[in-house]
């Protein structure tokens, strides 16, 4: 009968039973981790590794979920050797090479989160307990990041974040076990903002349409404090609940309120309902205080972009990746994903498919499964080739710091998929803060719990 | 004994039996054979089953009893659920306190919307509690996130002001939910030969407290408090009549299921402390009704069934992917591989919503007493056989159909 | 003053769609007897009807065009939808434009249907048993259907716009003498209006000048009583309910350039519906359509900034106070007959 | 001075006047029936007797005590039990319990939160109840389904629900309505038998007359809202006043 605070499944898959021996090594260096293939949560045995792939399955974000499973079966194709490879050519990092995460062949469990914290945390910890996954990932709202990456901190494994882009999940929510390649609200601000001066002057003033929860609260501010910082004036914020479906009540009243930009602070079903009544409302079209009225929505997808149709044509917003990038690591991606499901990836496929490999590489490089070397071997690492030009994994904070996209709805689109057009990428430079930015404050990473 | 009839009591030995050797039933396959898929054998899991048996065991005491149908139980649990962890974010993370507050705030909150609520009865009643269950998620969700932690769930966090404890552990984490330093989430694990059993000591203090709220469940049964509520259901005209005041009973009824549905929002921050808004969504209240008639509403094991049929169709059948649907049909001829996993898909994975709706239906159209009366017939099936026939028993009270007061 | 004009029209628009939805629930309720929880998602059927059909007009075969290419570098496969062979480019593109009016040719006949096919096949079952069973079998069948809508259409809305000729707003302040810019009302939520008005004035003729509608109106008031003057009346609201689902269906087939359509779009709405039918009073057709616009009209008052400002959250909570309000003071509702499921 | 006293009672619905100055009064201990064609007000004025309806004007008193604005609940904590036209039973329930719960009424009143008794253990009360059953010829059936049972037998156990409390006055309200004859003499053999066992003080409001001729020992003849006579069985019969009122009834 053995003790632990967590299961470890992996034990029996080869029916030997390791021995209680417990390294703790103080200093990191591959090497020293190494030695430790016990002593944390669910230390995989035998030949084989499990991830856990938290997506929604049910749910309004269903299909950002299916989206976002092919690319986690994407790359476990490509960490086993399978497929062409796709990013593990590009990414600057050379450890990975087609035999698995060091050296153990990737397998993978699959769970719904529903798109609900409680539901989320439930199907997690059966992938932690039942199935002994040592990594969960995934997701598609914040609210199900934060608590997942909580759940992770106690347990004791590795989070690496799907899509989320509120603040909070690497600030004021910020865990040690927990990381995010995705930008959040803070980065979207940033980077819209100089475009926005651009292209419709310095002397605008916005109309806020925010969701009245976690993630709106924080694009609100950050899209408010950064287009206030180049001149522009907020009229107004109005909070609009997350179960509207008819927006016509906010918008109404915009084109009489004195503002000339609306600015959606809106996802998923929300977005595609608020903007689409916007360009009901003839706000595209309209003049206010002598200009063209402008509609930008901080946060764009692609799959959500799809559900508004025509009326995204000319409408700006930020985005994390977009497939359409010339660089090499997204054009290989999208050429293996695109080859093997018949079109082109989303952001959030791209997000869960590098965070995977991220997360492969760290492994390979710690030599060692247990978190905490994880953690370390993630903290400050810099890499290249996967998407998104020079990133930069902080480690005061776990967050991602690389460029950035604006973009806006395309014209004339070829298909369904492609419409949105990259105006500018914005370099990671300009979208750096300080790890104690006011907006980010409130959190603390606390230390890597490796469980068991 | 225990101040039970015999056939409670066996009742009451065999729930018994069952919880403390769940880990056993629940994990019939060896690790890593194919079937280990459906083993429901680890602590989250199990922990849910008896989280949301105690929470459907307390709507059946409303709703089997009396008839009255709410359709917004789900608030309780959630406003237990808040008050249980700004209990550990404040006082200590010894879970009794906890519990203990939950109830009460839940049976506080029940007592108001009760009050207000029970002033009509039907559907009134049902869109009632739907109102008032909606209005509490809308708020929680939004403008009282200071209070609710709004969309991302109230959580712990390094900083919180715990009176008795600390706030960060020498490793730098957040202190763990104990009861009387015993952890929540320490298990032991057993070996015996392919097989691996988990012990979980959150899940044992879960069980307990189930087999405590059941022995009550069956108690308040049993009384007269419960005949009357049976009364409430079956006739309030002669109630009235009778002398007797419906009222109080179905208010009490209602604060008593409101406090298990806290109990069981107290449970579930104790095991996971994270209190999300979306346990107060209507959707949720839904559930809770769902596991009560497919188990069967009035009768005392049904819900448990219920709500442990439920939640292993969300845990296990939700993960079932079509890469595991091909492992299980590999051995059949390539075409017939193909076409069983296509026709077998739609029902499981991410479409385990479709199956649920689907067994549902069967079981309202054809078994209105749920699981127990499909149960109850096949044991008469087979007592037929036997041919040995039996006076109806005169301890046996279960309803076969669930009417509401209307 | 033009605020309040601008919400009292937005309030319009949105009752149109519940006064819709909560006439054919109570047309259920009031001649059935039926609770019916699947009624969102006939609403969500209507909707997934002009998506289909918009889907049938658009089946295409592919043309390569060596021209361009797609995202793979490989040459662009263009999809060209029949009914430009058939009809030509001009006319076929004008008829897909129009696929959302054309689609209440098509749900009428598909809604009118599956209302008959769920009556005979599962509601009539359930005449005789309590409302709690029936709200619980057709909430079931609720989830049922829009798994289904969900597995072929999957969870992502789907655009579906009005055609090219209603697309925009006019300003309507400037036509009753405000300045430009102050009230300004899409043309296709004015459409949609407009048809609510003629669907319930259709309904309402319906019920009160033919014989049909007579017979049904007599059974609302006393089914045992028509049925002894030996008139089959099960068979006429086998068809009450094929039209309340009809009603439904079509509320959805027009909605769908409101609010692009989404399997759990039923959903959204069912709770809503039936706050509007309590409160217009279990039963009565006027008071639903009544409550409907009322319930808009408050509920487009209640998102009106400056009263946000005032009692935060209230545009989260209008509706549920306002059912709770109404319950308790006058349970029958605004216009609910006496004994009508009372208490 | 009667247990029941009803004085100067007046009720109108709008332009009817449906209780016209009913004064009565039921003695201790006596049968009284309340007859009158349809629609001469009987509804009512037991609408009234149960604290249904609340005159315009006058009194009604229980054992000196006004009835009047009670809800039926506390009327019946009062003493007055009420049988119904079509029998009102706990049909989910078991015969025996049907019969504990009036038991349980008249010990602990109209609330109590007994919640961790049990039901049979309460061996008095189960005394009580099995005694009643045995008085109206049913233990036999103490553990059916109350709903399953015929007619009769529900008349029979309301009955019985009504007795085990030991009312002061109990209420009947047309007892035989809708029966076939064979169930009407069965009905009106079980009132006797009752009224012979126990003193009980009984108001019957019936239109048949031969129920009320066989048991009434009082009777007060109700027309168009207003009390006619009241006097022996005996002597009513041949009253030309009520044979006008029934006549009156039959041609109009």
């Amino acid at each position: 009968m053995s003790k632990s605070t967590l299961t470890r499944r992996g034990l029996l898959k080869t029916g030997a039973v390791a021995g209680a021996g417990l390294a703790a090594p103080t200093i990191f260096d591959g090497k020293a981790w190494s030695a430790a293939h016990t002593g944390f949560t669910n230390a995989p045995e035998g030949d084989t590794v499990t991830l856990g792939f938290n997506v929604p399955q049910t749910g309004p974000y269903a299909d950002e979920g299916a989206d976002e499973l092919r690319a986690y079966e994407l790359a476990v194709e490509h960490l086993n050797g399978g497929g062409d490879g796709g990013m593990l050519n590009t990414f600057s990092s050379k450890t990975l090479d087609g035999t698995g995460i060091n050296g153990k062949r990737v397998e993978y469990v699959t769970g719904d989160t529903q798109t609900k914290s409680d539901a989320a945390r439930a199907s997690a910890r059966s992938m932690i307990e039942k199935d002994g996954a040592i990594m969960i990932t995934g997701g598609s709202s914040s609210g199900v990041a934060v608590a997942v990456q909580a759940l992770c901190q106690e347990a004791g494994v590795i989070f690496m974040a799907g899509l989320t882009h509120s603040n909070d999940t690497t600030g004021k929510d910020r865990k040690a076990n927990g990381f995010r390649h995705f930008f959040n609200s803070y980065m979207s601000g940033a980077a819209l903002a100089p475009v926005l001066a651009n292209a419709y002057g310095t002397d605008r003033k916005a109309y806020h349409l925010t969701a009245d929860y976690n993630w709106g609260y924080t694009t609100e501010q950050a899209v408010k404090e950064s287009t206030e910082a180049i001149g522009w004036e907020t009229v107004n914020t109005v909070l609009t609940p997350l179960t509207q479906t008819d927006f016509s009540s906010y918008i109404a009243p915009v084109l009489n309120s004195g503002a000339d930009v609306l600015v959606l602070n809106h996802y998923g079903g929300n977005m595609v309902n608020s903007l689409t009544n916007a360009v009901q409302f003839g706000l595209r079209d309209a003049q206010a205080n002598g200009k063209n009225f402008e509609i930008v929505v901080p946060l764009y997808s692609r799959l959500m972009a799809r559900g508004a149709g025509a009326n995204v044509k000319g409408i700006y917003g930020s985005t994390n990746w977009h497939w359409s990038l010339p660089d090499e690591g997204s054009q290989a991606f999208t050429r293996s994903f695109g080859t093997k499901y018949g079109f082109p990836p989303s952001q959030a496929a791209h997000t869960c498919y590098v965070q995977t490999l991220l997360y492969a590489d760290a492994v390979n490089r710690a030599g060692s499964f247990n978190p905490c070397a994880v953690v370390e071997a993630l903290e400050g690492f810099e890499f290249d080739g996967l998407g998104n030009g020079p990133t930069l994994y902080r480690a005061e904070d776990h967050q991602c710091f690389k460029d950035v996209l604006v973009v806006r709805g395309k014209e004339n689109p070829t298909s369904e998929f492609d419409l949105l057009e990259i105006v500018e990428i914005t370099p990671a430079s300009q979208v750096t803060y300080a790890p104690d930015h006011p907006q980010f404050a409130g959190g603390a990473l606390g230390s890597c719990n490796p469980g068991a | 004994m225990l101040g039970l009839n015999k056939k409670d009591f066996s009742l009451l030995l065999i729930v018994a039996l069952l919880t403390m050797l769940a880990p056993f039933i629940l994990n019939p396959f060896p690790e890593g054979s194919e079937l280990a898929q459906f083993n429901a054998g680890y602590p989250d899991l199990m922990q849910r089953f008896v989280i949301f048996g105690i929470f459907a065991i307390g709507f059946n005491i409303l709703f089997g009893l009396t008839g009255y149908l709410s359709f917004g139980h789900a608030a309780f649990l959630g406003v237990g659920s808040y008050a249980g962890v700004w209990m550990m974010k404040l006082l200590t993370m010894n879970v009794i306190p906890a519990i203990l507050v939950s109830v009460i705030v839940a049976g506080l909150f029940s007592i108001l919307i009760g009050y207000i609520s029970l002033r009509r009865s039907g559907i009134y009643f049902s869109i009632l509690t739907l109102a008032f269950a909606q209005m509490s998620f809308a708020l929680a969700y939004s403008v009282l996130t200071p209070l609710t932690g709004g969309e991302t769930g109230l959580q712990l966090s390094l900083n919180d002001p715990r009176i008795i404890g600390t706030s960060v552990t020498e490793s730098g984490s957040i202190p763990v939910t104990h009861l009387f330093g015993l952890e929540m989430r320490d298990s032991f694990e057993l070996e015996m030969g392919a097989w691996l059993f988990t012990f979980n000591a959150g899940y044992y203090v879960c069980a307990v407290v189930l087999l405590v709220a059941f022995y009550i469940a069956i108690r308040i049964f049993r009384s007269p408090f419960g005949m009357m509520l049976r009364a409430v259901k079956s006739n309030q005209q002669r109630m009235k009549y009778t002398g007797l005041n419906p009222k109080p009973y179905t208010l009490a009824a209602f604060v008593i299921s409101g406090m298990y549905a806290g109990l069981a929002g107290g449970l579930m921050v104790s095991m996971d402390p994270l209190a999300g808004a979306e346990r107060m969504f209507w959707t949720a209240s839904g559930e809770v009704v769902l596991m009560t008639i497919l188990g069967g509403a009035g009768t005392l094991i049904g819900p448990i069934l219920g709500a442990g049929m439920i939640k292993y169709m969300e845990n296990i059948l939700s993960k079932i992917n079509s890469t595991i649907l091909h492992e299980w049909f590999a051995f059949m001829p390539d075409g017939i591989e193909d076409l069983l996993v296509t026709l077998v898909y739609p029902f499981i994975g991410k479409g385990w919503h479709l199956t649920l709706g689907i067994i549902f239906m069967l079981v309202v159209i054809f078994l209105p007493g749920g699981l127990v009366e499909g149960g109850q017939r096949i044991a008469r099936l087979f007592r037929r056989k036997k041919e040995e026939p039996k006076g109806p028993d005169p301890e046996h009270h279960p309803k076969p159909a669930p009417h509401v007061a209307e | 003053m033009d605020a309040i004009i601008l919400q009292i029209l937005n309030g319009l628009d949105k009752g149109s769609a519940y006064a819709l939805i909560a006439l054919g629930l109570t047309l259920i309720f009031g001649t059935l007897g039926v609770v019916n929880f699947a009624h969102g998602a006939l609403f969500m059927l209507g909707a997934f009807c002009a998506v289909t059909l918009n889907g049938i007009l658009t089946i295409s075969h592919t043309v390569i065009d060596e021209t361009r290419t797609d995202f793979l570098g490989n040459p662009l496969k263009v999809e060209v939808p029949y009914i430009y062979d058939i009809f030509g480019e001009t006319l076929g593109a004008s008829i897909i434009d129009w696929s959302v009016p054309l689609a209440i040719l098509f749900a009428i006949p598909v809604m009118i249907l599956i209302g008959v096919i769920m009556e005979r096949g599962l509601i009539k079952f359930f005449y005789k048993r309590p409302h709690a069973d029936q709200i619980l079998v057709t909430f079931g069948l609720a989830i049922v259907l829009q798994e289904i809508i969900k597995y072929f259409y999957g969870a992502n809305p789907i655009p579906t716009p009005a055609p090219e000729a209603f697309i925009g707003s006019f300003d309507f302040g400037q036509l009753i003498g405000f300045d430009a810019n102050t009230i300004i009302y899409p043309y296709w939520r004015l459409v949609y209006f407009g048809f609510a008005m003629i669907i319930i004035t259709g309904v309402f003729a319906f019920l009160q000048f033919t014989t049909f509608g007579m017979v049904v109106r007599a059974g609302m008031a006393d089914r045992e009583t028509v049925q002894l003057l030996g008139i089959n009346i099960d068979k006429r609201f086998t068809l009450m309910f094929g039209l309340a689902a009809a009603v439904a269906g079509l509320a959805g087939v027009m909605y769908t350039p409101i609010n692009s359509p989404n399997y759990h779009m039923g959903m959204d709405f069912l709770v809503l519906s039936f706050v509007v039918v309590v409160v217009g009073g279990m039963g009565s057709l006027p008071g639903a359509v009544l409550a409907g616009f009322l319930l808009g009209i408050l509920e487009s008052f209640a998102s009106m900034g400056a009263v946000i400002d005032l009692i935060p959250g209230i545009n989260q909570v209008i509706i549920y106070l306002v059912a709770i309000v109404i319950l308790l003071t006058r349970p029958r509702g605004l216009m609910g007959r006496k004994g009508v499921m009372e208490e | 001075m009667g247990i029941l006293e009803v004085k100067g009672v007046n009720k109108r619905f709008g332009g009817l006047q449906a209780l016209g100055d009913v004064n009565l009064s039921v003695e201790e201990n006596t049968v009284h029936a309340i007859i009158g064609p349809n629609g001469a007000g009987k509804s009512t004025l037991l609408n009234v007797l149960v604290g249904k309806l609340i005159p315009d004007t006058g009194s009604v008193m229980f054992d000196g005590q006004s009835v009047l604005g009670r809800s039926p609940h506390e009327i019946n904590q009062m003493g007055i039990s009420r049988v119904f036209q079509t029998p009102e039973i706990f049909g989910d329930l078991t015969v025996m319990e049907n019969v504990m719960i009036p038991c349980f009424a008249r010990r602990d009143g109209s609330f109590r939160l007994h919640a961790f008794e049990t039901v049979f253990n309460e061996k008095a009360l189960v005394e009580q109840a099995e005694q009643i059953l045995i008085d109206v010829n049913m233990i036999d059936k103490r553990d059916m389904h109350a709903a399953s049972m015929s007619r009769g037998d529900k008349r029979r156990l309301e009955m019985a629900m009504c007795l085990v409390q030991e009312p002061r006055l109990l209420l009947l309200d047309e007892p035989t309505a809708g029966m076939a004859r064979a169930d009407t003499n069965n009905t009106i053999e079980l009132l006797k038998e009752i009224n012979e066992k126990r003193d009980i003080t009984m108001a019957i409001i019936e239109h048949d007359m031969h129920v009320v001729f066989s048991l009434a020992e009082r009777i007060t003849v109700l027309a168009q809202g207003t009390p006619l006579v009241e006097d022996t069985p005996e002597n009513i019969k041949g009253h030309p006043k009520v044979q006008e009122a029934y006549l009156g009834q039959a041609h109009g």
